[in-house]
């Protein structure tokens, strides 16, 4: 392995150009070839915004205020437009998140390949070329016959189309290429596919890999080195393994503690608060308002890095103070006996225009537990939770609520029924009226069930107290709040007509890692609290470890295992099940 | 919409001319005349295409003895001929006609002598026959023709061919102008079994093809009897939907003569170097009708009422930009015979028409308020009945006029504004007193006038039938006193027309004439290109 | 908790302003607020400073140099400064009170569809085709000729001409809408089908909406004038900016006035609403694309 | 099907004009006799169902009627002006949609900057202004008063095919494309800077394409597809215009036929001219579908 470094990021920072606001800043970055560095953070955090200046690109709106980066020997900061332009694609390449969007999809894969290596006359000649698109294609498992390299995007499937931006970074042989959560959205299978083929390339090839994620796990089993962003600037960085056995800023201290791990099986703690929006950044550690262990000191001026031991340095005074996250607070899962059925599914199939895509399901949910519904996209997860929540039309068989048959529609069943199953959504962006108050929009069911709005008013109140949110929230609208409060107003319209059942549909999938373990948190509290029966469904396997007392594994429409959480997840039966979590990268299991 | 071809100009769309009589009854035998100015001047020369411009749409229609629109005029004269024409002083004279000669011998008598060597376009040669054909085909109740009037006092039994080239006109009453009847330009002679379809005439020019709507394409007819007064290889009439359209086109030279322009462009296409402007007068009209059956205009108080209410000077300035001659209630401009009581220009008299209201019971509680109505097709008549309703807030609330614009279509039908209520409005093309006469009583009675007690009926058939110029302006004044103090026309002015035309084309005279171009040059004969 | 909350305290006046504020910040908002404005107003209180009556007549036809005038005379001998003062009202209710009836039935219609999807979407949708599939002008012109030109017949043949285009753009604008979670939230309370449409759709659609209303006031200005110039007006020598070009437009060399200023005027109403359009519509792509972070 | 639907439609809608088209020709010359002769003439003394039955099959047989006011045959009347108004349309809508797909890319790629501001300024203004007023400037400004460069009228001579007088075509296809071209172009503004802002294409920078492929090959085909949709809606609309400008230019096309014929009460040109204008409605938006389906591979792949 060269020690040259691929990659150099000197003092960087990019602005605002309205107004002049500090994006990113200080950057300071190396990246030897051959070698990945895995740059992690919050949304928002800036990750994306130093991966696409290595290629000298700043989107609309941003502008590089100072520094260099070099790739290789290149400053390209500093070339002008046709020269930038000739880097690009070629001595280094970019990998974006999400590929279905990232390739055109009005043109044949094929030529999207081709113009490539024409834009940057590499080969020579059009065979050439079209020998080096066929080589690239073989390298990352992809058919390589014409016929394959005429499709168009559309016809692939989700890591086929990863593969062919992999291709597509690497089909000049650049010395530097920037992935930008290139396995965000793609399921855990293929994950472990693409991100062996970015090994496996990034080595033979002595690139020096940029890898933007915020899946710690990812970066574990990837990457060589960490950088951790937060609120613009790098708080922490050095080897993955220093940075994961022993973390020495507080929030990356916080990141691996909110981090699930498929493991073990861990109580994840949360964090309060969020990062603050260009601009509106505190003086000081940016990150000393959410920080335990901030002192004044922190809010005078930016820290220094400081180096922690080996190659690893972090931005905080108290770097070299040993100090744990207080996850003391975990809380004992409940081992007590067995809660009576609440919503009992027997032989449900469910399909969409006559297509079965649900078969033959039946489950259990009961009191004062939690059952994970757990499978990858397409499973039919999100097909049964809907209708149990009166959502989805076109089923059969049989859906009981406390003995009682439900009807199929919403509209159709009681109001008590219709109450007593409340259903949280994927999306807290898009399950909040953003016309409406949040006041409104959580009053709504005691409204629908002849509460006056004024009686409702208190009740709001309690209830966004159960969600650990002050009762002025009441008055703002769904676009002033975050994305953890968003789901946590969500969670409480469910919750105030005192539900019997809570249905979770990936209810954390759109959250920051933080934000997803204090929502777990909540959830869990609010079970044991209120006795809710509760169905999580969710695509993330080691999640289901720390909330789920039992476990569902839907694939291709049926379910192919349930039990307890532990020993499904710990000792799973089915082949199935085991690829599954085999393919789920792990922390713990790679810092073994 | 494509049919406001008449705008402020006045002319109208149905245009109706029949017969218009002279006052020059002695004429009796006629001859050539020597008034063709054109005749005398030099010979122009010979070829090129003319392209006459004209308003008209989809409606066009061909026909030797039929016409509603400005294009059908155009294209009939271009065609066809009558037996007799007009001169500048309307008397019916030979030149340009078919006739040799034409005699009236009798008030119930006329012979015409045919022209030798009048060939038909499909070379046949015209006859008696011919004649007899086309004034039957007029007498026709069943065929859209403008026959009407001829009807009451001919019959097709008096139509008599003495030989191949005489004609002999028989007639049920007394007529002592039918000769001007043989010079109504409707009146044309067509080859004897002509169905309105194939349009075969005698004129300098034969028709190539017609296209409603688009144009109609006449080629040089070499068989012509006055060959040498033929001079283009060919004319093109075009039809225009838009009035600018068509001056614009003129002023872009992509026409050489546009028919009938609108008075808002008089000022511009005469500031054109290249261009000349013709205005002329005829006596073409335009009036409101009250209808003297129908109430409150049963009431003769409130019909003298409202013509003491019109302000004329005004409603010419307004509505013909002063393009006209102010109208006392009396038609037959350009009879000698006009206004022969010599009655005074009537005015704008508030108190007076004020009184007469009074007398009959309306006041400012009690006001007159009628609606008025006007087809949307004939721009002249929106406008005055707008200027009236306007004049009429005069007499402070005691007369108040609805003016309602009515589609086209539903004012002229059967059941339409026209004819079946008490205040519309109409208009009419030039004509002497009597032929008036006889077509507002009979053929369109669109006031109801004369009243059953009235002599004006007897009056009317007398005075056709008197011979003696001075005997007959008696009774002709006579009926004028009647209408005058009575009657239920307000016609407020007699208005002009207006041509332009391409320096190119010369040859061209001014003079006074029913039709625009001077006839439309009979026929695009006599005009050439320099 | 409390450093949560001492964060929101700061983070309270961060509520991006309303659509309409925000709209207005623009230049070009401003702009087309002053013009429309502007003209507005001449049409409002244009008839009191208006020097003659609206049909008085003054001299004689297209005249341009008359003592007491500005601008002279027009077609009909009238005062063509008073009739342009006089002119703006009725053309400005008309076209107001048709485009409210296309948006309002477009608006009912299209988010209908869009909710009910199936069989009742493709319903409204071929129903409105069938609509759609007669050119504006064209359908006008058949219907007035109809039943003759009355200003009720004008508002409801231009309203419901322009009502399937509404009903295009806004179905499509809450098609997107009704896909979205909180609309299964509504559902999944049993909400009735006028209530989600109507209360969580529609205030969805508003910046659609606004575009629409302003993009289909100018085209019922420009259809009501068009239809003046086919001949088909109600009330014919009625002040009324459309009607007033196509009066004096075969004078138009001989007096431009009576056609400059009417048009100008439309021209700068139509460019005011534009504006305000353009503005409504840049600041609502700004807010759909909105959540895409970095 | 729709077709069908509009057909009837026509129909009852012509049937609800007040006067009858015999009455309408007759005018002042109307007498009881006449018209129960033109009536039964034309078909009018038979019920309704009969008259649209007999209409339909006729057009579906061919036969298009007769015109009532020129007493020739639909087809022979309609025939050649249909052929002029489409033509007329189809060069002004050859015409419109790469100008607008050029104003428009070229807006979207200097957005908020002068070409911008300046383009969407004049389409503006150019939308304010209605047809009428646009073509008489013109005409004003190319034909007469200020220079006679132009004709300013269109003279097709019966028969001549509408290209017999390319120069006179000038100004009426100006004005129609002056009228359509803005909406287009903002539609195509709009598309471009989604598609613009878009991660494929913000890839294709990436990946080093220089601005014009990326712009032509990369963002105007994705941009088109959309913009299909609106431009067939314009294509619609421009047909409505067709009516004011062939007026304007003396144009002989079907929009001034059917102003006359509504005028004269001519059902079977009206009926006639409706459905062939309600046809090539319903056609354009096929072809934009289809033409959406042929720039949208995930469409058109899931054809086959």
């Amino acid at each position: 392995m060269s020690n040259a470094a691929g990659l150099r990021i000197v003092d960087l920072r990019l602005n605002v150009v309205a107004t002049g606001n500090d994006i990113v800043d200080e950057i300071n970055l190396t990246i030897e070839k051959g070698r990945v560095l895995g740059l992690v953070g919050e949304s928002g955090s800036g990750k994306t915004t130093v991966g696409l200046a290595v290629l000298s690109h700043a989107r609309r709106g941003v502008e590089v205020a100072h520094g260099q980066i070099f790739c290789g020997d290149t400053e390209v900061l500093g070339l002008d437009s046709e020269a930038k332009r000739k880097i690009r694609g070629g001595l280094v390449s970019y990998v974006p998140q999400d590929p279905a969007s990232s390739l055109n999809p009005a043109l044949r894969i094929g030529l999207q390949l081709l113009e490539v290596l024409e834009a940057h006359n590499f080969g020579g000649s059009d065979e050439a070329r079209k020998a080096r698109i066929k080589e690239m294609m073989a390298e990352v498992l992809l058919p390589t016959d014409d016929e394959y390299l005429e499709r168009y995007p559309h016809q692939l499937s989700g890591g086929q189309q990863q593969r062919v931006g992999l291709a597509m970074a690497f089909a000049c042989r650049p010395s530097v290429i920037v992935l930008d959560e290139p396995t965000t959205g793609l399921d855990v299978s293929t994950q472990e596919h693409v991100l062996k083929t970015i090994r496996q390339l990034t080595r033979d090839h002595g690139v020096a890999a940029l890898y933007i994620t915020h899946d710690l796990a990812v970066i574990a089993d990837l990457a060589d080195d960490v950088a951790v962003m937060y609120s613009g600037r790098v708080v922490e960085q050095g080897e993955v393994s220093e940075i994961f056995k022993n973390p020495a800023h507080p929030y990356t201290r916080h990141l691996v503690a909110a981090a699930p791990d498929i493991a073990s099986k861990k109580s994840i703690v949360g964090l309060a608060g969020r990062a603050q929006s260009p601009g509106k950044r505190p003086v000081g550690c940016a990150f000393a308002p959410r920080c335990e262990l901030a002192e004044d000191a922190c809010r005078v001026e930016f820290p220094k890095m400081v180096s922690v031991g080996g190659r690893q340095t972090a931005a905080c005074i108290k770097a070299n103070q040993k100090v744990a996250v207080s996850v003391a607070s975990s809380k004992a899962m409940s081992t007590r006996t067995r809660g009576e059925p609440a919503v009992e599914l027997v032989s449900v199939s469910a399909g969409y225009s006559g297509n079965t895509v649900v078969h033959d399901v039946s489950l259990t949910v009961r009191k004062g537990e939690c059952l994970a519904l757990v499978g990858e996209s397409g499973s039919g997860k999100t097909t049964v939770s809907r209708a149990i929540g009166g959502l989805h039309r076109e089923w059969t068989g049989s859906i009981r609520l406390n003995g009682r048959e439900l009807k199929p529609m919403a509209r159709q069943r009681a109001i008590a029924d219709r109450l007593a199953i409340q259903y949280v959504f994927q999306n807290p962006y898009g399950s909040l009226n953003p016309r409406r108050t949040v006041g409104d929009s959580i009053a709504r069911p005691l409204v629908v069930d002849g509460k006056s709005k004024s009686g409702a008013r208190q009740v709001v109140l309690d209830v966004l107290d159960k969600v650990s949110l002050p009762g002025s929230y009441a008055n703002k609208y769904p676009d002033q709040l975050s994305g953890g409060e968003r789901q946590r107003i969500a969670i409480a319209r469910a919750l105030v007509s005192e539900p019997e059942v809570l249905v979770c549909d990936e209810v954390t999938s759109a959250l920051d890692v933080l934000v997803q373990a204090a929502i777990v948190d909540l959830l869990g509290d609010l079970r044991r609290q209120l006795g809710l029966a509760m169905l999580f469904v969710t695509h993330n396997l080691p999640l289901v470890r720390s909330i789920a007392d039992e476990v569902a594994v839907m694939s291709e429409g049926r379910i192919v295992e349930v039990g307890p959480s532990e020993s499904v997840i710990g000792n799973p039966q089915q082949q199935y099940t085991q690829s599954l979590i085999s393919a789920t990268p792990s922390i713990e299991r790679s810092m073994r | 919409m494509e049919q406001q071809e008449i705008e402020t100009s006045g002319l109208s769309r149905r245009h109706f001319i029949q017969g218009v009589s002279s006052a020059a009854l002695a004429a009796g035998i006629l001859s050539s005349s020597s008034l063709s100015a054109f005749a005398a001047s030099a010979p122009g020369k010979k070829g090129g295409t003319l392209k006459v411009g004209v308003v008209g749409g989809a409606n066009d229609l061909f026909d030797a003895n039929y016409i509603v629109a400005k294009a059908d005029q155009a294209r009939l004269m271009s065609t066809f001929e009558t037996l007799l024409t007009f001169d500048e002083n309307f008397v019916p004279v030979t030149a340009n006609g078919l006739a040799e000669s034409a005699k009236q011998n009798s008030p119930t008598k006329v012979t015409v002598k045919l022209r030798k060597g009048v060939k038909f376009h499909d070379g046949t040669p015209m006859t008696a026959d011919d004649v007899i054909a086309t004034y039957k085909r007029l007498l026709d109740s069943s065929k859209k023709t403008t026959g009407k009037p001829l009807r009451t006092f001919l019959d097709p039994s008096g139509l008599v061919k003495l030989d191949d080239l005489t004609v002999e006109f028989n007639l049920k009453a007394p007529n002592v102008d039918f000769l001007s009847s043989l010079a109504n330009y409707t009146y044309a002679i067509a080859k004897a079994g002509y169905d309105g379809k194939t349009q075969i005439g005698t004129s300098g020019y034969s028709l190539v093809s017609f296209t409603p709507g688009r144009e109609s394409v006449h080629k040089r007819f070499n068989g012509y009897w006055d060959a040498k007064n033929v001079y283009f290889d060919e004319v093109r009439i075009i039809d225009f939907a838009d009035k600018t359209a068509l001056v614009n086109a003129l002023i872009a030279k992509q026409i050489d003569i546009a028919v009938d322009i609108p008075f808002e462009q008089f000022k511009t296409l005469k500031s054109k170097k290249y261009l000349n402007v013709i205005e002329n007068s005829a006596g073409a009209w335009l009036a409101f009708c009250m209808r003297i059956d129908i109430k409150p205009f049963d009431d003769n108080n409130v019909r003298q009422a409202l013509r003491l209410l019109v302000d004329r000077k005004q409603m010419l300035n307004r509505v013909l930009s002063g393009h006209g001659k102010m109208g006392n209630d009396l038609y037959g401009y350009i009879d000698a015979n006009y206004n022969a009581n010599g009655y005074e220009q009537r005015k704008q008299d508030i108190p007076a028409a004020l009184a007469l209201l009074k007398k009959s019971g309306y006041s400012k509680s009690n006001p007159l308020r009628v609606e008025l109505t006007a087809p949307d097709d004939t721009g002249g008549l929106v406008l005055m009945i707008q200027t009236l309703a306007e004049q009429a807030k005069k007499t402070d609330g005691v007369v108040i006029i609805d003016a309602k614009v009515i589609d086209g279509g539903t004012y002229w039908s059967a059941k339409g504004q026209y004819m079946n209520t008490g205040f519309y409005t109409t208009y009419w093309s030039g004509r002497t007193y009597l032929a008036q006469a006889a077509a507002s009583m009979d053929s369109y009675p669109e006031t109801k006038f004369p009243p059953a007690d009235s002599s004006f009926r007897a009056d009317y058939l007398k005075a056709s039938g008197t011979a003696n110029a001075k005997k007959r302006r008696e009774i002709v004044a006579k009926m004028q006193k009647e209408e005058f103090e009575k009657g239920g026309y307000i016609i407020p002015f007699f208005n002009n027309f207006a041509d332009a035309y391409s320096t190119k084309v010369k040859g061209v005279v001014a003079r006074p004439s029913q039709l625009n171009m001077d006839y439309y040059a009979h026929g695009f004969k006599n005009i050439w290109f320099n | 908790m409390s450093s949560e909350n001492a964060a929101e305290a700061k983070f309270v006046d961060e509520r991006p302003p309303s659509l309409v504020r925000q709209a207005f910040r623009l230049r070009r908002t401003q702009i087309g607020a002053v013009l429309a404005l502007m003209l507005i107003s001449v049409a409002l209180i244009g008839p009191f400073l208006a020097p003659f009556g609206s049909t008085e007549y003054v001299d004689l036809p297209n005249t341009l140099s008359v003592p007491g005038t500005i601008f002279g005379t027009d077609y009909f001998g009238q005062d063509v400064l008073s009739r342009f003062l006089f002119g703006g009202r009725t053309i400005l209710i008309l076209a107001i009170l048709a485009t409210s009836i296309g948006i309002t039935l477009g608006t009912t219609l299209g988010l209908t569809a869009a909710y009910l999807r199936g069989r009742a979407d493709e319903a409204i949708m071929r129903a409105l085709d069938v609509v759609l599939s007669f050119p504006q002008v064209l359908l006008s012109l058949v219907v007035i000729s109809m039943f003759g030109p009355s200003n009720v017949l004008i508002i409801f043949t231009v309203g419901l001409s322009t009502t399937p285009r509404i009903a295009r753009i806004i179905r499509g604008a809450a098609i997107g809408v009704v896909e979205r979670d909180f609309i299964s939230a509504a559902e999944a309370l049993g909400e009735s089908r006028k209530r989600v449409v109507f209360a969580e759709v529609l205030p969805n659609v508003t910046s659609s909406l606004l575009v629409e209303m302003n993009l289909r006031l100018t085209y019922s200005v420009g259809l009501i004038a068009s239809l003046a110039f086919l001949g088909f007006t109600p009330e014919p020598n009625a002040a009324n900016w459309g009607l007033m070009i196509q009066e004096n437009r075969v004078a138009l060399t001989e007096q431009p006035w009576g056609v400059i200023l009417p048009t100008t005027a439309l021209a700068l109403l139509t460019i005011g609403t534009g504006l305000i359009g353009d503005g409504f519509s840049r600041v609502s792509a700004g807010i759909d694309r909105g959540g895409k972070g970095e | 099907m729709t077709l069908f639907i509009v057909s009837l439609l026509i129909f009852a809608v012509t049937q609800a004009l007040p006067s009858d088209p015999a009455e309408a020709m007759l005018g002042r010359e109307a007498t009881p006799e006449a018209l129960a002769a033109l009536r039964a003439d034309f078909g009018l003394d038979k019920p309704i169902v009969v008259q649209y039955g007999n209409w339909l099959f006729g057009i579906l047989g061919g036969d298009l009627g007769t015109s009532y006011a020129t007493s020739t045959p639909v087809s022979e009347y309609i025939g050649p002006r249909v052929g002029a108004s489409f033509f007329l349309l189809l060069i002004a809508a050859v015409g419109s949609i790469p100008l607008s797909i050029v104003v428009g890319a070229n807006a979207a790629l200097r957005r908020d900057r002068k070409f911008d501001t300046t383009s969407s300024l004049v389409s503006l203004i150019l939308a304010a202004m209605p047809e009428f007023v646009v073509g008489t400037i013109l005409t004003i400004i190319f034909s007469t008063t200020v220079w006679q460069l132009l004709p300013a009228v269109t003279y097709l001579e019966v028969g001549a095919p509408p290209w017999s007088d390319l120069q006179g075509l000038i100004l009426p296809v100006l004005t129609l494309l002056l009228a359509v071209t803005p909406y287009v172009a903002r539609v195509m503004r709009a598309a471009m800077v989604e598609v613009l802002e878009s991660d494929y294409v913000e890839m294709a920078r990436l990946k080093g394409m220089d601005e014009r492929t990326v712009l032509w090959r990369h963002a105007l085909p994705n941009a088109v597809g959309p913009a299909f949709q609106v431009i067939a809606l314009n294509l619609a609309y421009l047909a409505g215009g067709v009516i004011i400008v062939e007026r304007l230019f003396n144009f002989p096309g079907i929009g001034s036929a059917l102003a006359d014929a509504v005028r004269s009460r001519d059902l079977p040109v009206i009926q006639f001219l409706a459905l062939i204008i309600a046809g090539v409605y319903i056609l354009t938006n096929l072809l934009a579908d289809i033409g959406t389906v042929l720039v949208t591979p995930r469409l058109r792949t899931r054809l086959k």
